[in-house]
């Protein structure tokens, strides 16, 4: 099944490719079509899913590269079932946008599906070397979707991307060699083995945990991106076309939170434990940073993908704050985001193709044109901005509230980043969609097409579902984090905080003053 | 009197090659610089008999005839190209030729 | 029939050669007696390397994987020197299918050129097979010289020429410092067979091991030349951007092969007593190699100097390899054989967009390419990617390979460096398909390649993905060919 | 009498939350009218159920239940949950009472509005989100409630968004509450980290016992300064005054009667945590009474009719804030109550006024309106009176309440209940003052303006609200206690603050708070039913006094140039200097490095055969150097 679900799309983009490249007007629907398959696969997935359940399920194993232990593994838990299901929804959606795209769409469809694959790929491998080769093989489709297909600096933008994640991952591949060779050296038949089970049995020393906690972090920091490896996103997303930046931001990004969860916090224990504060600070420092060079971003797209900086802090902050909350709160934020974020760069893809600007300036007014588009932005936008009820409160108030018992100074810092959100997205809001209607072209300017709408709406749903019932996933996953945090416990004397002994506050009183 | 050891032969085998290659490094004239290689070989050669002597076998001797062999087939091409090239520019010097760099 | 005072010696084994060495001679009497086309000497070539291909793959099936030595213990095909045959012959075939043009652009000097090919991939197999220093130089030389006239034959142009010179020149000093390695060892030894010093090592204790530690150094550089590691690559650049296109690729990749597959004989099987002494040098020859050629590529602007210079990184990663101890040799086989393929490939590209002959190709030729061929376009990028280490291809595997058995023998700061220098290369083959796919054509017009050279390209091409997806069988293969 | 079950509770929120969404959807399909109907309905259905559901605390039978609706949060022990006891009925009564009230009022008023439907989905919204503020069963769905009004505050504020000073005011409003919500959030988190539930029952249950002073206050200030920002105390009361821009009957409802008070209804909600905070509560007094007091002279210098009205908000705020802080939770929830009745009906006479004088807001062009509107200058009329703490109505029983209590607290609640009492007269002054320039004395109408009694929808809400201003009061009186009684299973267990138990000292105290208001009206009447020139020629008597007064203290200035622009100009750096140049130019730095690393060895590369065999030959010393010093020559 979820072998299934990793090829179809690959399936479907020898499909697209074997259509000639004449009935240019085929690509786009088949491509959409045949995306739909992933997203009925990826529910039943979903709904399949033991939710009791901690441990992987409806794992697959084929021997792959068999003299070096690399076996095609692929099994789902709490922690990559949302993600697996966030890429199969905003993929169809992604294409659903793309009429934009106005040549080689034969070779976007085509790579598009085949980031489809890789992206789900990477979130089910169980085999770390499968990881990588899922983990790095995206760059390329991602790399010619922005290069390709992207806005003046595209060349610029996608190379940007691509070396610097590329280097990431060098030291990432390191690590893993590393982990390979140990498991040769602690087993007695002396096989090299990828299998990333077999892997957490392993008895690291500190020191070694030390190096490899770092080699995996620098590469998932990139991804994510932590500040101050940020520098890429902005121009990546600037550049990209509209269907890029949605899955730059809604799924690509992931990838660096899903690694540090899935792979940091459980292969290096030790490691992670005394290295909280050092990502925990970054991950603060994202969070405000990344908010407080938003708000003066004359570019709206800008605007968002600084805003995904701000908001994958806190993913990152409930990861290290290693408490229950802290974790489920960065799980479901990681699915939060990627449904408001790439609903924004949806939107803005819509204005572009309106207006072909994405200056803040360039727009006034237009809500009065567009009423519909200004409904959505402003809904997305306090969805983003944290407003309870909506699915984007649930994330940051479990990463919040689950970080305090841990890093109850770093958390008090990190909560002034909703401060800053509300003026960031209601100021862009305020300058782009109220007053008077500023210029002509901004008068006519066309409302949501009811596709447009379409695409819009189930985001709309879902924002709204996850931020009322969260339940629906967050059952899903809280097995899986108790397990991440029971493994940390037991192969640490780190203790997860339990809220509600009324001790711990005078600790965190006596902290707050150092 | 000192008393000639294959370990002088071979000091002034290690001396000769030096100079071979000291003079591949000085000389401009691509004719003089094969003449340099070619000492480097002698100085191989040279090795090659003395240490044949000492060790009581006789590969090294045999060494150096295929030595000899590789160094005249090595002059052939050489000294054809170098006249291909004399042909063309009215020089062998090397230094001249430094079109192919960076 | 074979004499009864003859010494038996295995024919057999050395039957591909014999086929390539005839073939050759064959080549040049017809020439000479009956003036055929350039097409039946490329066609006949292509059969005698096929023919030759076969018998060693016959060998590879019929021989004993330890080999039977030939003359007398000059010659030995085991398992590494066989799959070296295959590989230098398979990339010969490779190189050959795609320079027909090549070939009648030069006219009645074709089945010299020809001739020229097949006794070189015969040097370079010989030499991988070597058990004796001599016959390695014999080998060396075979191949090289017919390198050095196949760098200036088509002798119409000053680069050609000075490239010729360049890489003759200074070919013939390292030959020199090889060969004088070798008098050294023998004088340290009293054995220029490989075998005979692992015995000698084993017989006697060594009170001062400087002759035979400068006979090793002397060694290692000569073949390092060869290999093109740095710092002894500088000639590679040039002679690669000035040789003709049609024939770089060859010339790279055979002479990588033979030049690998003897230091590995050397160091692996010779001299591994040694490895402490050793194993740093050739650690840091790679470092070198690999960050100096990473630097050097980025900042060229002419694409075969950037293949030369990313030649050099590829060196170094093999190396990496190498300096891994015996296990290792087995990733340095997996490596030759796919980096040899992308770099045919690429080459092979640039010939038919530089044209066969032609000397230099700057890198704005290729503004654009997509729109001009969009078959050559991917295979050049397949090629790079695979060449980048890109997983799915099979440049991944070779790079995983190297870095495991490395890492496995102790030298994690060698793999550092070799992943942040792989980083580094990224960018440069990157920018070149950022000039490909990214940027506007330089004319409209289509270029267009001939069928073989299509064939050859697109069997590079699967080859590099399908054996990057699913390299179980080569990586079978190479497991078998360690230095014992 | 039909006994509703408290399980259907959810139909309080239910039903103006379905009206919303109904009317987002089909509003515009609906029409003018049948949308507000609509609307009404919902509004007046959710007060019906509450009201059939609030009898058993009325006849003391009832008991606090709770019922849960879903889980929510598992993790942090927040879930939707209904809390019914009497604080939250109350709160429910009033918020759907009077909304419903203001409800029927906007029919009149926003009839002809282009986005009439929008409106009242909006409305419903509101309603939904107060209730589900008041009826939260825990901290994190009162957030959710917390959060939800902000944003139909916004909404409802930014109504009008193509007035930029109205998209402006919506945004401020949304970003101040937001730098309380950061308090309300910390106080969140203190609360999950001490008790490991954020529900009311698992918190009080344990507060009493476990919480530990230290908690307590920081607790304690954290949800204060939520309060504070919500219920615009100082200093975080910038946003209301702008709020203004909103329709009038939004003013009215949220920025007067419901959402504002929430603040105080949290502070009375967690009376459990601040009776172990003494230093919280003294806190929030202090805020309440300065507010009171600083608002209260704003609103002497304001003209615009809305403006004095917000100030008096803030002040009327500050007063509950006052109540609460000295841990009076009933007096607070009582001021809350008779305040939402007066301050309505005072907000929906304005926009009847401003409905009659075409949109004009400016009072110095009002004048004689007595006439012209009788339904208006009667109720409004009413409202003053209640508002300026005149006996018998609904404002003098909660004020005085109020001030008792802070008296007989001593100490330094001396300070705060004269303070209070200045406030007392300051507000009969400002009332009267914009009485009297609105109703009283000569028309000063502009060219063109006829004003005209408002439509039957807009007087009978003022109507029912005049009289509940009128009797309001009475439900907690210092001889008849029915409120406190009534809200006793709310604060069970908790000591609240009373007046000075005795006759004498209950009518010493009336009797000067009375006195101080009749001061301050008198001086206003003096002052002000007089031709304008008298009037300037008063405020002039100030002299810069009045102008501070005037501009508000300039707040909003200083927070411009302290915050806003140094705010504004870090951020530039941040993005221009600091990310452009510094972390990205690192980045681009190590790209170029790389590439000036090439060029420097590139001269290598000379092209020259012997310099080549030098580094050929230089490479090979080196190597046989390293060679022969490892091997020991």
């Amino acid at each position: 099944m979820l072998t299934l679900l990793v090829l179809t799309p690959l399936l479907g983009a020898v499909v697209v490719a074997l259509i000639p490249a004449r009935r240019r007007e085929l690509h786009l629907p088949l491509g959409m079509a045949l995306s739909v398959a992933p997203l009925g696969l990826a529910g039943a997935v979903f709904f399949s899913f033991d939710a009791g359940e901690a441990s992987f399920q409806m794992v697959e194993k084929v021997v792959w590269w068999e003299p070096w232990g690399v076996s095609w593994q692929l099994g789902v838990d709490g922690i990559s079932l949302g993600m697996v299901a966030l890429t199969a929804i905003l993929f169809p959606l992604s294409l659903a946008v793309s009429d934009s795209i106005s040549h080689r769409r034969k070779a976007f469809v085509v790579a598009m599906l085949f980031l489809e694959t890789g992206l789900i790929g990477t979130f089910l491998a169980l085999d770390l070397l499968l990881f990588f080769v899922f983990f790095e093989v995206i760059l390329v489709p991602m790399y010619l979707i922005i290069g390709v297909w992207g806005g003046e600096r595209r060349v610029y933008a996608a190379v940007k991307f691509f070396i610097y994640t590329a280097f990431g991952s060098a030291l990432l591949l390191a690590a893993i060699i590393a982990l390979a060779v140990m498991h040769a050296s602690q087993t007695p038949d002396g096989l090299l083995s990828f299998d990333y089970l077999a892997l957490l049995a392993l008895d690291i020393s500190p020191t070694a945990q030390m190096w490899l906690f770092g080699a995996f972090a620098l590469a998932f920091a990139i991804k994510v991106p932590l500040f101050p490896f940020h520098t890429w996103l902005p121009d990546a997303h600037v550049e990209a076309p509209t269907a890029g930046s949605v899955l730059l931001a809604g799924v690509l990004l992931k990838l660096g939170t899903y690694g540090l969860l899935r792979f940091n916090l459980t292969l290096f224990p030790e490691a992670t434990v005394s290295l909280v504060p050092v990502l925990a600070v970054l991950a603060v420092v994202g969070i405000i940073y990344g908010a407080v060079v938003a708000i003066v971003q004359p570019d709206l797209k800008k605007l968002v993908a600084y805003s995904s900086v701000s908001h994958l802090g806190f993913v990152v902050l409930g990861i290290f704050a290693l408490t229950s909350a802290g974790l489920q709160g960065a799980v479901i934020q990681n699915v939060n985001h990627g449904l408001t974020t790439g609903a924004l760069f949806l939107l803005v893809g819509m204005l572009y193709d309106r207006r072909h600007t994405k200056q803040i300036s360039d727009f006034g007014g237009l809500a009065t044109p567009a009423p519909l588009m200004a409904g959505f932005f402003l809904f997305m936008a306090f969805a983003s901005i944290g407003l309870p009820g909506l699915n984007g409160f649930v994330g940051e108030f479990l990463v919040l509230v689950g970080s305090f018992p841990s890093l109850p100074a770093l958390t008090v810092v990190a909560a002034f980043g909703v401060v800053l959100a509300a003026i960031y997205m209601l100021w862009a809001y305020q300058r782009v969609f109220t007053g008077p209607v500023s210029g002509a072209e901004n008068r006519k300017l066309a409302d949501l097409s009811p596709k447009e709408t379409a695409v819009l709406a189930p985001l709309a749903a879902l924002v709204l579902l996850l931020g009322l019932y969260p339940g629906i996933l967050l059952e899903r996953t809280a097995p899986s984090v108790e397990a991440i945090l029971d493994r940390i416990e037991q192969h640490t004397d780190y203790q997860a905080p339990s809220p509600g002994r009324l001790a711990d506050v005078f600790l965190s009183d006596s902290e707050e003053d150092s | 009197m000192p008393v000639v050891t294959p370990g002088w032969y071979m000091t002034l085998a290690a001396v000769l090659f030096v100079l071979g290659m000291t003079g591949v490094l000085i000389r401009r004239n691509a004719l003089v610089m094969f003449m340099c290689v070619e000492l480097m070989l002698n100085a191989v050669n040279l090795t090659f008999v003395a240490a044949g002597r000492a060790a009581g076998v006789l590969d090294g001797q045999v060494a150096v005839f295929f030595v000899l062999v590789v160094a005249a087939a090595e002059v052939v091409v050489g000294l054809a190209i170098i006249v291909a090239i004399f042909r063309r520019r009215e020089t062998a010097s090397v230094d001249e030729l430094a079109a192919l760099r960076g | 029939m074979i004499p009864e005072a003859f010494p038996e010696i295995a024919w057999s084994a050395l039957a591909p050669e014999l086929v390539l060495v005839f073939g050759a001679v064959a080549l040049l009497l017809l020439d000479v007696q009956r003036k055929p086309g350039v097409k039946v000497l490329w066609v006949m070539s292509l059969v005698i390397l096929a023919v030759a291909l076969a018998l060693g793959v016959w060998q590879w099936i019929a021989a004993t994987p330890e080999g039977e030595p030939i003359f007398g213990g000059m010659l030995l095909f085991d398992r590494s020197a066989a799959l070296a045959r295959l590989v230098v012959l398979g990339v010969t075939i490779q190189a050959m299918a795609a320079a027909r043009s090549l070939f009648a652009h030069l006219g009645n000097r074709a089945a010299e050129g020809l001739a020229l090919v097949l006794l070189a991939a015969a040097g370079f197999i010989l030499m991988a097979a070597s058990q004796n220093l001599v016959m390695m130089f014999l080998g060396l030389e075979m191949g090289s010289i017919s390198l050095y006239i196949l760098a200036g034959i088509a002798g119409d142009g000053v680069r050609s020429d000075e490239a010729a010179l360049k890489y003759l020149l200074l070919g013939a000093v390292a030959s020199a410092v090889f060969i004088y390695g070798a008098a050294l060892v023998f004088a340290g030894t009293g054995s220029l067979d490989l075998l005979g010093i692992g015995e000698f090592f084993a017989r006697n204790l060594l009170l001062s091991p400087a002759v035979l530690l400068v006979g090793i150094g002397l060694l290692t550089a000569g073949l390092s030349f060869k290999v093109a590691a740095a710092p002894f690559h500088v000639w590679a650049p040039d002679v690669y951007q000035g040789a003709p296109a049609g024939i770089v690729g060859y010339m790279a990749a055979v002479a990588k092969v033979g030049g690998f597959a003897a230091l590995a004989r050397v160091l692996l099987s010779g001299f591994e007593n040694f490895r402490p002494d050793w194993a740093p040098i050739v650690a840091g020859i790679a470092a070198l190699s690999m960050v100096v050629g990473a630097l050097m590529a980025i900042i060229s602007s002419d694409i075969r100097r950037l293949l030369a210079y990313s030649g050099v990184a590829h060196a170094g990663f093999i190396l990496t390899g190498l300096a891994s101890g015996v296990e290792g040799s087995s990733s340095v086989w997996f490596y030759l054989a796919v980096y040899t393929v992308q770099l045919v490939a690429a080459f092979s590209v640039i010939s038919v967009v530089g044209g066969a002959a032609s000397s230099g190709s700057d890198l704005s030729d290729y503004r654009g390419l997509y729109r001009r061929s969009p078959f050559l376009a991917l295979v050049l990028s397949v090629a790079l990617l695979g060449m980048a280490g890109l997983p799915l291809t099979t440049g991944f595997v070779a790079k995983l390979g190297v870095f495991l058995w490395a890492w496995r023998g102790d030298l994690e700061w060698l793999v550092v460096v070799a992943v942040v220098a792989s980083a580094m290369a990224i960018y440069l083959y990157l920018r070149v398909i950022v000039i490909m796919y990214m940027q506007s054509p330089v004319g409209d017009d289509p270029v267009l390649c001939d069928r073989p050279t299509s064939w050859a390209l697109g069997a590079a091409t699967a080859v590099t993905v399908v054996l990057g997806v699913f390299p179980q069988p080569l990586l079978r293969l190479v497991e078998t060919a360690i230095y014992l | 009498m039909i006994e509703l079950p408290t399980e259907a509770l959810w139909l309080v929120i239910a039903l103006p939350l379905g009206g919303a969404t109904l009317l987002h959807f089909v509003g515009r399909w609906l029409g003018e009218p049948r949308a507000g109907y609509l609307a009404c309905a919902a509004s007046l259905a959710a007060f019906g159920v509450a009201a059939a559901a609030a009898v058993p605390f009325l006849t003391g039978e009832g008991h606090p239940s709770q019922s849960l609706l879903w889980e929510w949060m598992p993790a942090v022990g927040a879930s939707f949950e209904i809390v019914w006891d009497p604080l939250s009925a109350l709160m429910t009564l009033v918020v759907t009472g009077v909304g419903s009230l203001i409800h029927i009022y906007s029919l009149g008023y926003m009839h002809g509005d282009p986005r009439f439907a929008r409106f009242f989905a909006y409305l419903n919204l509101f309603t939904a989100s107060m209730l589900t503020l008041v009826l939260a069963g825990n901290y994190a769905m009162l957030f959710v409630g917390w959060e939800l009004v902000g944003l139909c505050s916004y909404l409802l504020i930014s109504f009008w968004f193509t007035r930029p000073s109205a998209a402006a005011a919506g945004k401020k409003a949304f970003v101040v509450n937001r730098i309380g919500d950061f308090g309300f959030l910390i106080a969140l988190m203190l609360i999950f980290s001490s008790f490991g539930t954020l529900s009311y029952s698992g918190v009080f249950d344990r507060a009493g016992d476990e919480l530990a002073g230290s908690a307590a206050t920081w607790i304690g200030l954290m949800l204060a300064a939520g309060a504070i920002g919500k219920s615009a105390q100082i200093p975080l009361y910038v946003w209301l005054p702008d709020a203004m821009e909103g329709p009038t009957p939004v003013s009215a409802l949220i920025h007067a009667a419901t959402m504002v008070t929430a603040g105080v209804y949290v502070i009375a909600r967690s009376a459990p945590i601040f009776e172990l905070a003494p230093t919280a509560s003294g806190v929030v007094a202090a805020v309440g009474a300065l507010t009171a007091l600083w608002a209260a002279t704003i609103a002497i210098g304001q003209s615009d009719i809305k403006r004095v009205l917000a100030y008096s908000t803030i002040s009327q705020l500050g007063y509950m804030f006052l109540a609460v802080g000295a841990t009076a939770y009933v007096a607070g929830v009582f001021h809350l109550m008779t305040h939402a009745f007066f301050k309505a009906l005072l907000f929906l006479g304005a926009g009847s006024v401003i409905h009659a004088m075409g949109g004009r807001q400016n009072m110095e062009e009002m004048g004689g309106l007595r006439k012209a509107m009788p339904v208006t200058f009667l109720t409004m009329g009413i409202g003053v009176v209640a508002i300026a703490g005149f006996p018998p109505l609904a404002g003098f029983w909660s004020k005085d309440e109020i001030l008792g209590v802070v008296f007989n607290q001593g100490g330094f609640f001396t300070v705060l209940w004269l303070v209070g009492l200045i406030t007392a007269l300051l507000t009969a002054f400002y009332m009267i003052r914009q009485f009297v320039m609105v109703f009283l004395g000569r028309p000063r109408w502009p060219e063109g303006v006829v004003p005209h009694e408002s439509p039957r929808s807009m007087t009978v809400p003022l109507v029912v609200l005049a009289v509940l201003s009128v009797l309001g009061g009475l439900v907690n009186t210092p001889f008849r206690l029915g409120l406190e009684h009534f809200l006793e299973p709310s604060f069970e267990g908790v000591k609240l603050g009373h007046p000075a138990e005795g006759v004498v000292s209950i009518l010493v105290l009336a009797a000067v708070a009375v006195g101080a208001g009749a001061v301050g009206a008198a001086m206003a009447f003096f002052a002000y039913h007089r031709p304008p020139e008298a009037w300037r020629r008063f405020q002039a008597a100030f002299g810069k006094v009045w102008g501070w007064w005037e501009e508000g203290y300039r707040v909003d200035e200083i927070y411009g140039t302290m915050l806003v622009a140094p705010g504004r100009r870090l951020a530039e750096e941040a993005a221009f200097r600091l990310d452009l140049g510094v972390v990205d130019g690192a980045v681009n730095g190590v790209a170029r490095l790389v590439r000036a690393a090439g060029t420097l060895i590139r001269p290598a590369q000379s092209g020259l055969i012997r310099q080549y065999g030098l580094w050929f030959g230089l490479g090979l010393v080196a190597l046989l150097a390293w060679l022969l010093v490892r091997g020991g020559l």
